[in-house]
């Protein structure tokens, strides 16, 4: 981390102009607090005003009583990546009060608890203590919710000095609390009294406020485990297995809490779909893929360690050639690593999950919107290509909350693969002089037909099994079959570069030089664009949204110079496999990567970059 | 929908759905000749046959293993998924769900389910999936080539193998203490039973273990048994070449009385002790198939028969609010929630 | 596979001269049928004989009835690989009868069983057939022996009419019986009984035949997992979990063939380790680890899907530092696939093995020597980088039969890593200021020391885990200590290249051009080589033996124009390694990769590096 | 060999082998206040000094889970290793080979033992490898944030999970048809009987399970309960915020005679039903085991006490031949056979 900003002490106000719409806000307290509702309202109260704006939790791996902290960033440019410095600390920690400080910026301000007896060692920020057992003690709470009360305090506090709108903290404890009043009602109250306490007795000595701005229409606020759960209901997702796993549990239970109001079947009432928690992930793989075999629009939700349990079952799938959509919601591995924390390390694992030649499609949303999209899309790839769609999210994009647009409705049909009824094999049977085989390529696509179980046509019937078998499903154990079955898949894997979502490209006039880069670092990434920009760096930016990669990729490679591969592993996972899919432009490529389980700053981008490009 | 189906011939005789006993067949049996899965296959033939099953309304699944293979041999015109090893309940379970008008039989092995797949088979029985769930038990791994499986029993001694130093497990308790709705034991030398006691279980509603043992004529050889493969007449020289499978017989018994207990001996000249239940046994009482099973453990007899049925119990299914209609068969107007709900979300989640 | 080669009717011997010691004989029969207890004697007769002999079982994933294949090759050269066309059948599988005709060359020979009612389609063949049943009759054979002996039969006949040594059959019959005479005298009897009917009644009309060779001196022949196994019995392996699986069974049991003799304590005469069967490959690498976290030399063997399963236990091994050594006999996947045929699949499943960013040592025997030499050098390796050692063997390296040179006694005393046991851990807080721990890198080499369970200094203890930890390991979720401990990981790794088997390279002067290849495909390479340099096409040859690279492979890849990587597997899963590491020379490298589960032979490489070279 | 240990102070009081109290200590708890779990570990605490243990002598073991946090909250100076989830018998059982005077002590939640831990939970019990199995069991997935575990009972209804519709898994029940040697389950609010019993299990030669009931503050909280929290006298409105955890007392109580039963309110008012097994209660035998447990079942009591023993069971560590002195101190010249020994197999080998 970085070196402790102290410098000089804090003159008197003189000089400092306001700083509006642009200032990061982080709050320390222990987890189990209930600080996450106090933080979420804040975080929402400034989306509500309009000002771009981003949270980001950094928590422990346990329950209750540890440190924990939620940055909250304003950006008018619209930059929400992490960094690395703070503004504002609102410290509610005894425990990490003064580790906390090394983070404030030289005429910061520290909002923090007035029980806390610490000396304060700097002398160059703006300090308002908060007499927040004053303050719970006046208002009448139950002894046992002091402790959750107490974060309130600081909700009001930090809203009447910044200039929080409060009737966007109004909107926001009503969003939060799904529109209950009393729970509304009481803790409006606390924040009420906190402010009126701040008003009354806080005199405004930083230059940091907020205010309102004309947002770009219709903006959300959400998290990504949510957009892709509600992504999964409009794709009409049918079984839904998973095993609960930080930070993969809160996609199932979006699911659990949407899918029964928006999946009521028109006709009968009844709900179109089963979640089931499985008793494992070998278990959660295997019903999701059972599932998928018969017909289903099927998913599991993992992380890590269960995704690690899935490979015998993902190759499977691969090579039976069932749909089923797996999102694998990374946390920092290897091993149990850290469950709480970001990356994007499973990238290789997954390319190559499984004994035996295996591909995948894999997709990687970078945003609250791609989830969502790819939440309905891979059903639509996973059951035309009869193969496993693995979506690639992080705890950053999955727990965390994020802007974005409004959802789009699928703009295109599902698309259900070939699939044949009753019907269908009866014409295809006459079509095809009375031949159809579950693994017979009579496209020349690599992509054979299917029939379900419950299909009482006769000749429907077949049986599926990972061992060797030929066109028609029968076992076998010839040599040439199984060679002929295998490249068939392969070539029919080939389509996925037709089907999955192509890159996003971002140019600059006359860049020499690229960054791709895949998944949650887009913001960081972003701003590191600009920054790099203004040292008079222009870097043209390539968004991978999947694998396996299409086309524009080898044109971006052609087209530059030479290409930095930003990501969060220690590998480098997306270059050496761009490495491998390009010989050609594998010198132009170089690796920037790094993991300590947070996501990607701008700053450290462009550190490394500059460095590597020999500037400064 | 209904397609016509290829008619039987009217010589052979045609069950109340039309089809002759042949309809119910399977490929031809790649396994050991004299094996105790093929009679087992045979028996879910008949007991198709007989109940009026129509086969596209079965699924088959399986393991891996011997055992696991047999679904090829019976119901051809059924679907079928010979999933992973030990991993079929959760193969199975998924399934089920697209159409619940689906009926499923599961063949496993001992080691498919008791080793390997513990986890999965247990939790297949405490949800009550509607579905026929045959272990076919022999106590080794045949497939891989006659190491002890976790139903072997203690002491036992077989080529290669050594001495087995471990309890067996029981798959009839441990379906029964994971709350299983059917429990039933039988073994695969005695067709008639075997065959009733599938036709009891695919009536059940809710998943019906049944534990069959089968014994496996090439690998359950013990290495000192008195009646081991010797070439000569004076017994003392054991072929002692694992390359080689004697064809032999499958085991047959005559039924015997309930309530009483037989001896079998197997190929390889080991004894076991079958034990019908008694006429009167009252499969309802959980107490007492506990008491049974644990009093057969303790004799070292294998009770046959069906041990427990619970009738009444909820199935998986009834803890969600599914249409009767096959989830499979649902159209995109079903399952894609309209336009405006969507918009209604993105007012939620908005400013 | 091939086409038919029927060509023009034999015509009577004249000018045939005769071809000694380099053909193939083909016997085709129906498993369980004790078939490889015959063909195994034929084999050790030629053996023994001083000729170079390689067999390949090609079987069913079944136990009895089903077509099986042996084919046994000769070859005065010493090119031992797989050929695709047969010189001699042996047919005793009417099932197989006409299709196996296919198979032999013109002027091939053809051995049957008389009971096989069949026109012969070829007329360009020599013919001779075997009253099987008759001399069955003559020989008092208990009827349940009658198929068993029947395959004695075609031993004594072929045999004698290739002119192998009788007493070399004997020799091979005292072997496979281990000594046990009443076995070897009544099988020798039939195999008597058909020399003698053959003598009497067949005359020689074809050109093959074998004569003895003078050996180079001490040869053995044995298969890759005995070899293997023999190695950890040598390596002192301690804990061996194991579940079975084809082709790897034969391995677990080969330990517990040899171990109980050979690992008796010298000392108590009780025995230094144990085999356990665990219930399923999660536990049995569950098992290996704990033992190997406990200072045993553990490991377990296994093949695909069990390799799989054990993808995340494997990954805690990585992070938490235990040593263990995992054997993987590659059969073909992906999924079930052909259990009972060979691929070198695995490499890229193996190599990202886990979520996160993991890396392992990967060792790849070539024969069967270096199947013992890794047997025993793995442990050394693993408890040296307290790691996990996978060693990628195949089926037809481990459960088929080949000559290798006497085994060489290990040549290094046992490196048990940096262990501290009592006094060593006294020694060592004495030398290091009182600080020892677990994870801290005190040699700067990454590799930290570690304390065992039952060290009973009172400091010794730590606790392990799969989670985030510092230097100490204590629990830690500090950004800058996660990086920096799995930076340290990584740097440990780099010792691998200092101690992995180097690859092995064979020149010939003035080659432009190279072949990478490795594991049990050597001896198909070697014969590619020469018929490619018969086509005018120099080689060199580098055959790697482990992951990471050594420095010989970038040299070996800079010395060359372009680089053939040749392997079975589909994907060209080698290459995709060897691109990534060497971008700079990823466009020297050319993929010739395919599987269809039978070994690779010499002409298929010729075929495609001649297509490739734009030869012929 | 013994290397000086660090002495302890003269006036806290040392057992017998000269260790205090604070010597079998571990690192501060961070769960949850009031959690079951830290009931737990002072009484492995208090049943080490009591039993004069040496902690270099103890190995500990856990899964994933609250619950396997637990290990570092007791004996630092004793070796330990937090595995995976629901893998922690292979980790425990592969690790104690190396040593075979150490003794085991596994920390398990009912997460990781009955649900992804079954299969290895049952093996390693069948195989009797000696060990304290201890199952923190609070029928839910405390640190995933309180999912259903296995264990929870049918028709339990949890914030945000909606009610569970399948039978609970008996932890007792499942040992004992594994073949258990040692099955006793307790109750975390009762120190006394927890740490008698965990005296007692340490002391058997053989698999201890040890299921003990300990309530999740957190998560087992009803959605409905009369006594969820909620702010206002009127009880109206429950706060409804997962995100705050309100501290909590551990739960106590007095100890209660043999043979009756008693009710204990949980932290969200749900009621649970201890039973202590009668005084003349004989623990060897099996079929009474059984008989109890079911009948508890039936009756919804949780029947604590030792349930079950059989000291005379082989362990696995019987099963091999291994010399008495530990596997991991065993040098080269024990490990690697002679040179003489590859010459002989060269030769058997060899033409
Ligand atoms: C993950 C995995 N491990 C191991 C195997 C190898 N394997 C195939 S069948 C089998 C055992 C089958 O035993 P059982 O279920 O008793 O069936 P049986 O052959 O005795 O009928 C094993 C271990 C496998 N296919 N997959
Ligand atoms: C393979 C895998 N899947 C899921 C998880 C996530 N996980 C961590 S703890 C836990 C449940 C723990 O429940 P339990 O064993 O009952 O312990 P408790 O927290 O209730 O004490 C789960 C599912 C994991 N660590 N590893
Ligand atoms: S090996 Fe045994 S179980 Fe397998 S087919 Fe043969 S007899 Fe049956
Ligand atoms: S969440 Fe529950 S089980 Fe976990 S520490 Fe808190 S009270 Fe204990
Ligand atoms: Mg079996
Ligand atoms: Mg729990």
């Amino acid at each position: 981390m970085i070196t402790p900003q102290i410098s000089s002490p804090l003159k008197e106000q003189e000089a400092r102009s306001p700083i509006i719409n642009d200032f990061c806000i982080t709050v320390a307290t222990v987890n189990g607090s209930g600080s996450a509702t106090s933080n979420g309202i804040l975080l929402r109260a400034l989306f509500t005003m309009g000002i771009p704006v981003s949270g980001k939790n950094i928590f422990p791996s346990n329950i209750q009583g540890l440190p924990t902290w939620y940055s909250i960033r304003l950006s008018r440019k619209g930059y929400l990546g992490r960094i690395e410095t703070d503004d504002i600390i609102v410290a509610m920690n005894p425990a990490t009060f003064l580790q906390d400080l090394n983070y404030l910026v030289p005429g910061g301000v520290l909002f923090y608890d007035d029980s806390i007896k610490v000396n304060i060692p700097r002398e160059d920020i703006v300090t308002y203590p908060m007499p927040v057992k004053q303050i719970v003690r006046q208002a009448d709470v139950p002894a046992n919710l002091r402790d959750y009360v107490a974060n309130m305090v600081y909700v009001g506090v930090v809203a009447q000095m910044l200039n929080i709108d409060l009737q966007a903290v109004q909107r926001a404890l009503a969003v939060h609390f799904k529109g209950k009043q009393k729970a509304i009602d009481s803790n409006w109250a606390i924040i009420k009294a906190a402010a009126d306490w701040a008003a009354a007795n806080l005199e405004k000595r930083d230059p940091y406020r907020v205010e309102p701005m004309p947002a770009p229409a219709n903006r959300i606020l959400i998290d990504g485990n949510t957009a892709g759960a509600l992504g999964a209901v409009y794709g009409g997702f049918q079984l839904a297995a998973w095993y609960p796993i930080t930070p993969a549990s809160s996609f199932a239970e979006a699911l659990g809490e949407y899918a029964p109001e928006l999946r009521k079947d028109p006709i009968t009432g009844k709900h179109t779909f089963a979640i089931i928690q499985a008793e494992d992930e070998l278990a959660a793989a295997g019903m999701a893929i059972g599932a998928g075999w018969a017909g289903l629009r099927a998913m599991a939700s993992t992380s890590g360690p269960g995704f690690s349990l899935m490979a015998e079952y993902l190759g499977l799938a691969y090579f039976a050639e069932v749909p089923v959509v797996i999102w694998d919601i990374q946390r920092v591995g290897p091993s149990t690593g850290l469950p709480t924390r970001t990356a994007q390390g499973d990238l290789t694992f997954a390319y190559f999950l499984g004994h035996g030649d295996t591909q995948y499609v894999i997709l990687l949303p970078g945003n609250v919107n791609e989830c969502f999209e790819m939440g309905w899309r891979a059903f639509d790839i996973a059951e035309r290509l009869q193969t496993p769609v693995l979506v690639l999210s992080d705890l950053d994009l999955g727990m965390n909350m994020h802007i974005g647009e409004p959802f789009e409705y699928p703009d295109t049909p599902m698309d259900r693969g070939k699939v044949l009824w009753e019907e269908d094999l009866e014409r295809f049977l006459a079509e095809h002089q009375g031949q159809w085989g579950r693994y017979l390529d009579v496209d020349g696509d690599g992509i054979p037909y299917r029939t379900l179980p419950g299909n009482t046509h006769p000749r429907s019937a077949y049986f599926a099994r990972g061992t060797g078998h030929d066109e028609f499903a029968r076992y076998s154990e010839e040599p040439e079959i199984w060679e002929r079955n295998l490249k068939r898949i392969a070539r029919k894997m080939e389509n996925a570069r037709t089907l999955v979502p192509k890159p996003v490209l971002q140019t600059h006039p006359g860049a020499q030089i690229g960054i791709i880069a895949y998944g949650s670092t887009d913001p960081a990434i972003q701003e590191a664009r600009d920054l790099l920009l203004e040292k008079g760096m222009a870097i043209d930016f390539l968004r991978l949204r999947a694998l396996p990669f299409t086309e524009e990729v080898a044109e971006f490679l052609r087209g530059h110079a030479h290409v930095y591969v930003v990501e969060l592993n220690r590998d480098g996972q997306m270059h050496q496999l761009l490495t491998m899919a390009y010989p050609e432009y594998a010198t132009r490529l170089r690796s920037v990567a790094h993991v300590d389980g947070l996501p990607l700053t701008a700053r450290w981008v462009v550190e490394r970059i500059a460095a590597m490009e020999g500037l400064r | 929908m209904m397609i016509t189906q290829e008619t039987s011939s009217p010589r052979v005789q045609a069950n109340r759905v039309g089809l002759t006993r042949s309809d119910y067949r399977g490929l031809p049996s790649t396994l050991c000749q004299g094996c105790g899965h093929n009679a087992i296959a045979n028996q879910i033939i008949s007991a198709m046959y007989e109940l009026d099953v129509v086969p596209e309304k079965v699924v088959k699944f399986s393991g891996i293993g011997c055992s696991s293979k047999s679904p090829t041999y019976f119901l051809s015109r059924s679907f079928g998924f010979n999933g992973l090893h030990g991993r079929m309940p959760s193969l199975a379970l998924g399934a089920l769900f697209a159409d619940m008008s689906l009926k499923g039989i599961g063949v496993s092995g001992d080691g498919d389910t008791a080793s390997i797949g513990m986890g999965q088979f247990k939790h297949l029985v405490r949800r009550n999936l509607p579905m026929m769930y045959i272990v076919e038990n022999n106590g080794v791994y045949g497939l891989t080539k006659g190491q002890f499986s976790a139903t072997a029993e203690k002491g036992l001694s077989l080529k290669r193998q050594g001495i087995n130093p471990y309890m067996p497990i029981d798959i009839c308790l441990e379906a029964l203490v994971a709350n299983a709705t059917f429990v039933a034991r039988s073994f695969a030398g005695d067709p008639k039973q075997v065959k009733e006691i599938l036709k009891a279980a695919f009536s059940h509603r809710g998943i019906a273990v049944i534990d069959i043992i089968s014994p496996c004529v090439t690998f359950h050889n013990q290495e000192n048994s008195l009646h081991s493969y010797a070439w000569g007449k004076d017994h003392e020289m054991p072929l002692h070449d694992i390359t080689f499978v004697p064809p032999r017989e499958e085991i047959y018994i005559e039924d015997f009385e309930e309530g009483t207990v037989r001896e079998v001996e197997l190929h390889d000249g080991s004894v076991i002790m079958l034990k019908k239940l008694d006429h009167d046994y009252d499969p309802t009482n959980l107490f007492e198939a506990l008491r049974v099973l644990e009093e057969a453990k303790q004799n070292n007899w294998l009770i046959t028969g069906i041990i427990y049925v619970n009738p009444q119990a909820p199935t998986i299914f009834d803890a969600y609010d599914l249409p009767a209609e096959p989830l499979n068969r649902l159209t995109e107007d079903r399952l894609r929630p309209p336009r405006e709900s969507l918009e209604h979300l993105n007012q939620i989640f908005g400013a």
